[in-house]
């Protein structure tokens, strides 16, 4: 584990600001037990970030990162998007490249820190928005999946593209009215949690981030099957408020209605998935 | 043209239908060239080739390095090794003869002349020999497959054209053809199946070989009939690395 | 640091040694081998980490050669990616990873993976592409033509321009130690002219397969490695710089302008390895100078030498074995006392007399002749570019039949 | 560097406006000129002690202790800075900080000048940052401030500061800490 490079030289400790000591000591290191259950009381491995107020995103941020069974050695990829916003204040090495290359460029960081470090795992974790998994970045992510990646692919679905002013995406639904949809989206939203089981993904799940303890299930379950089976895909869905027109305080309450409809939990498993997420829970992991 | 100075360099356009083995035969040809101490390159014409459609070749040997790329496009040599070559020309794109240069040498694989008339009104006054020499009928006879009519070329231009002996002819076509096995074949535990695929292999390449050497012999009995003396100079020691 | 002189290996199990001693001091022999076949045998002495593919004429053979050396463990990953839009992020994620990367690519697949290149000389990756320039479709052809090269001036890359296959091998090898170096570390597009050099067969010099160069160290580059094993632990590669990312207008300028110094600090590392920017051919007095690079340059060279044994005319070549970075000054030297310029080139926009003329504005009197150009495939024979010259000369044609 | 700051509204390289590179091993870069290592201490040191309000900004390589040079390297920044009687101010990491930086506490590569106008700096020492940012962040010292920067690189150096000293390990700054200290002798400080 690389915990070594959050340690602050003793000499220089004193001039450095207290939300950097923190992270040395009070976050949480070396220890797969870690879980939502840390995030009143350990040091949280992102700072103040620049979503909008409300924003499901920063939920969903704060949920995985608290999940992660490997933090200290988890290396996050990134799209264009608003959750690129965020990547700067996450306390990991995160990748930010071109719109839609994410599963790519983790495709060549985990095969060549699989070659650099035979001996250590190192989790790969893509985190993108909905435009760059499913439309630019299709053809990556699919690929990806066929090559039997050992990557975790998450995708923020927000329906939109919000980043750039509220534009009909791939997953937004047939017939909602959005900026270059403007007699309302004329077909249906990609069943891409389909599609990442057609094209090979061992585990697959579709969720809201309305129940962190759900999340941090399947984060966990993604990874682990990840590194040792192969392709994992997990669909969340993050509404964006602004672009529905909703109040800062209304994404719970828009998340836990769309738990029982287009959003409700889907969870696939594959064989050797189940053996891999079984051997975990008993080791008391998941 | 500087006819009065000495050759300092040959450059060679084969035309051939695709499947004939005319990269092969060129590759050969620059080998040989190089086993003999001769600056030499060779290239295929770059372009996506089809078996049995129009396709062409280069070698260029020289006393000097060699810059020059591509295409040959003024050639003091053309080895046609198909008829149809004559009528359409690299692709159709321009007569067979396009670009020969003054005292150039053509070798056509066919018993007879098949040129037209209008092309030895083109050819005669540039003084170009024509050496009509049926490769294909000779490969039959000789390794009795057609497929080493690129070895009756390729003895033919070195018999006609007296630059290297018929050692350094041989010595290419065994580059060619053995490189893969000695890389492999220098381990112990060579296999009887790879063996016995050796052994055939080492039966083509001599047939390979005596297709050439006996088509050199045929072209050194036409160059001595027609009074060629070498075409180039012998080549420098400094070549020779 | 360390200073012992023990014996190192690489995972191939090849004798590491310095780049001085595989470049310039290993002994030699000579193969007779196509600029595909010479890219597997640089790869084979690089230490390579990582390669990633993708077909497309004429570089798929050298891709395939490489894919060999990962089958016999010369290379630690690699394989087909699905485009080469696709490929550039690959390999950027291996570099990133800190590994040692390269791949190869041509004409339309170079212009499809056009936004990656941008990218990669922003994040400081010192990938290298061999690319064996081809047309771009306009309309399709896969025939040498080097327009592409045009594209890719601008996008923060070390761009070389190789001659020979020797000097592609010699090339690739420099290529990464001239990129890695901390200083620098920029990628490197290594070009060649397509067909011309990969499908040519020439004799190359190599030294021994059992050495190679020492394996990349990623912690002294400038920018850590994405691997949790250099801190900050914070790191994103790389943000948006931008004012509403909190950050100034001019942090993006000073980027761009640091990795276009980056490749300004290339230069003496290249007077090191490639011998120089420029290599000069002919007759030191030459008044009339072809300036050139790839084949083009070879090509005037025959030519120089048929204007100089049969037309009694003194000429000589400055071969550009850069063009990024453009060997400015070496330009300007060479221009004095000469009375005509020519720039010949593969390509119908004429790149490289846009950059010549450019770095000679107000500098020189002397014409510059943008010619002959071809393009499509079309070979450039010596002949012609004789005929160009003794037409300018206004002298008599005698060289074309 | 060619000359001290500011030098206009936008961050010019010399590399690339002025054609001032790294110097070469064994050498340092003093203004425009490649000197020995030993003068460019020298005069660096002479400037830490003379100029106004000496701040010493430590990167990542050597405020964390991910190896052991990085944790001697780390005592001897802060000798250093004592010699100097000079502040030490981390650029800990190279993020876009929001909402803001504090400028008093932290500098950032995205714009140091902050720092640098914030507390009036007019002398600093780069220590343990990464190359490219701290090319970046000179680049723009150069062109909004009139700070004199000195770049202690373990690499190959930086152009763009107006004292660069290269290949700067323990052993290095033990040295230059010995100069320092005799600097402050002939200066009577």
């Amino acid at each position: 584990m690389s915990l070594k490079i959050f340690k602050i030289n003793e000499a220089l400790k004193e001039f450095v600001p207290s939300e950097i000591v923190d992270l040395e000591e009070k976050a949480t290191w070396g220890n797969p037990k870690r879980g939502i259950w840390d995030l009143p009381y350990a040091k949280e491995l992102v700072e103040e970030h620049s979503l909008c107020a409300g924003c499901p995103e920063s939920l969903a941020f704060r949920y995985i990162l608290a999940s992660l069974p490997n933090p200290e050695d988890t290396i996050i990829i990134n799209s264009t998007g608003c959750t690129s916003l965020v990547f700067p204040h996450i306390a990991l090495h995160t990748v930010h490249s071109l719109f839609g290359n994410q599963n790519a460029i983790a495709s060549g960081i985990k095969r060549t820190l699989e070659w650099r470090f035979p001996d250590k795992v190192k989790d790969v974790v893509v985190l993108a928005g909905d435009g760059a998994t499913v439309d630019i970045g299709l053809e990556c992510t699919l690929h990806s999946f066929f090559r039997q990646e050992r990557i975790t692919t998450i995708c923020f679905d927000n329906e939109v593209y919000a980043n750039t002013g509220g534009q009909e995406s791939g997953l937004t639904v047939k017939g909602q009215i959005f900026k270059m949809a403007p007699k309302g989206k004329q077909w249906d939203k990609v069943p891409m949690w389909q599609l990442a089981i057609d094209s090979g993904c061992h585990y697959v799940a579709r969720l809201t981030v309305s129940s962190p303890k759900r999340v941090e299930k399947v984060i966990k379950q993604a990874i682990y099957v990840a590194r040792e089976v192969g392709p994992t895909y997990v669909h969340l869905y993050t509404p964006c408020i602004l672009e529905i027109g909703l109040n800062s305080d209304d994404a719970l309450e828009e998340m836990r209605g769309r738990d029982k409809e287009r959003f409700k939990f889907f969870e696939y498993i594959s064989e050797k998935a189940k053996e891999v997420i079984e051997r975990k829970k008993q080791e008391g992991l998941i | 043209m500087s006819q009065h100075r000495k050759r300092r360099r040959i450059n060679i356009r084969m035309p051939a239908i695709g499947g004939q083995g005319a990269v092969t035969a060129a590759h050969i040809m620059a080998t040989a060239a190089d086993h003999a101490g001769y600056y030499a390159v060779s290239n295929p014409f770059f372009g996506a080739e089809k078996r049995m459609a129009p396709a062409e070749s280069y070698v260029r040997i020289g006393i000097e390095p060699i810059y020059d790329r591509g295409e040959v496009v003024y050639p003091d040599v053309i080895m046609v090794f198909h008829p149809q070559v004559i009528t359409m020309g690299k692709s159709y794109t321009m007569p067979f003869y396009s670009g020969i240069k003054k005292g150039g040498l053509i070798i056509v694989n066919s018993e007879e002349d098949l040129l037209s008339e209008e092309d030895h009104k083109y050819l005669d006054p540039l003084e170009v020999k024509i050496f009509n020499f049926p490769a294909t009928k000779f490969a039959l006879e000789i390794a009795g497959t057609e497929l080493a009519t690129n070895m009756a070329m390729l003895g033919a231009f070195f018999g006609a054209t007296q630059i290297v002996g018929t050692e350094s002819v041989e010595e290419g076509i065994k580059a060619r053809f053995l490189k893969r096995f000695v890389a492999s074949g220098g381990t112990a535990s060579l296999d009887s199946a790879i063996e016995r695929k050796f052994k055939k292999k080492l039966e083509l390449i001599e047939k390979n070989i005596n297709t050439a050497k006996a088509s050199y012999e045929v072209a050194q009995e036409w160059a001595k009939d027609q009074g060629i003396k070498p075409w180039l100079p012998a080549p420098k020691e400094t070549a020779k690395v | 640091m360390q200073k012992t002189q023990q014996i190192k290996y690489n995972r191939a199990g090849q004798k590491v040694v310095s780049p001085e001693y595989l470049l310039f001091e290993a002994p030699r022999q000579k193969q007779f081998m196509t600029g595909s076949e010479v890219v597997k045998e640089a790869v084979k002495r690089a230490s390579v980490d990582a390669s990633v593919s993708y077909p497309i004429t004429p570089q798929s053979e050298a891709a395939h050669l490489i894919g060999e050396l990962w089958a016999e463990g010369y290379v630690g990953v690699y394989f087909r990616g699905e485009s080469e839009f696709s490929v550039m992020s690959q390999l950027a994620g291996c570099s990133m990873a800190g590994g040692r990367a390269i791949t190869t690519t041509s004409g339309p697949g170079t212009l499809r993976a056009m936004e990656n290149f941008p990218m990669w000389a922003g994040s400081r990756l010192p990938l290298q592409l061999v690319l064996m320039a081809r047309g771009v479709n306009s309309p399709l052809t896969i025939q040498p033509d080097n327009l592409e090269v045009s594209f890719l001036l601008d996008t923060g890359c070390m761009i070389w321009h190789a001659e020979t296959a020797q000097e592609l091998f010699d090339m690739i090898l420099a290529g990464f130690v001239v990129a890695e170096q901390p200083d620098v570390h920029v990628p490197l597009i290594t070009v060649i002219d397509g067909f011309f050099i990969s499908h040519t067969r020439e004799a190359v010099m190599l030294p021994p397969d059992d050495i190679a160069l020492p394996p990349y160290n990623p912690y002294i580059s400038p920018i850590p490695p994405i691997d949790m094993e250099m801190p900050p632990g914070r790191f994103l590669r790389d943000p948006f710089v931008m004012k509403s990312n909190y950050t100034s207008y001019a942090t993006h300028a000073s980027w761009q302008f640091e990795v276009r110094a980056a490749i300004e600090r290339s230069r003496p590392y290249i007077r090191k390895y490639l011998k120089g920017l420029v290599e000069e051919f002919g007759d030191p007095e030459g008044e009339i100078l072809f300036i050139a690079s790839g084949t083009a340059a070879a090509q005037a060279k025959e030519a120089t030498q048929m204007l100089i044994h049969d037309e009694g005319i003194k000429a000589r070549v400055l071969r550009l074995k850069t063009v990024r970075p453009f060997p400015a000054k070496e330009i300007e030297e060479a221009v004095k006392g000469v009375k005509y310029v020519f720039i010949p080139e593969f390509n119908v926009v004429g790149w490289l007399e846009r950059e010549v003329r450019n770095v000679l504005y107000g500098k020189t009197n002397v014409p510059i002749i943008g010619s002959p150009k071809v393009a499509g495939g079309m070979t450039m024979p010596p002949e012609i570019i004789v005929e160009e010259v003794l037409r300018i000369l206004g002298k008599e044609v005698k060289h074309v039949p | 560097m060619a000359k001290l700051g500011p030098a206009g509204y936008s961050p010019y390289p010399v590399a690339l406006y002025e054609g001032i590179l790294t110097p070469p091993p064994g050498k340092a870069l003093l203004f425009t000129e490649l000197v020995d290592e030993e003068i460019a201490m020298r005069e660096a040191a002479k400037a830490m002690f003379t100029r106004e309000n000496p701040t010493v900004f430590p990167g990542p390589q050597v405020l964390y202790a991910w190896n052991e040079e990085a944790k001697k390297k780390a005592q001897l920044v802060r000798k250093m800075a004592e010699v100097f009687g000079a502040r030490i101010i981390p650029m800990y990491d190279y993020r876009p900080k929001y909402p803001k930086i504090d400028p008093q506490k932290e500098i950032n590569p995205n714009h140091p000048n902050l720092t640098i106008w914030h507390n009036n700096i007019k002398v600093c020492i780069f220590i343990g940052v990464h190359c490219h940012y701290a090319n970046v962040a000179l680049k723009i010292i150069r062109a909004e401030t009139d700070c004199y920067t000195i770049a202690l690189c373990g690499n190959a150096g930086h152009e763009d500061a107006t004292v660069t000293l290269r290949d700067q390990h323990s052993e290095e700054l033990e040295k230059f800490i010995r100069i320092a200290e005799e600097v402050k002798r002939e200066l009577k400080k």
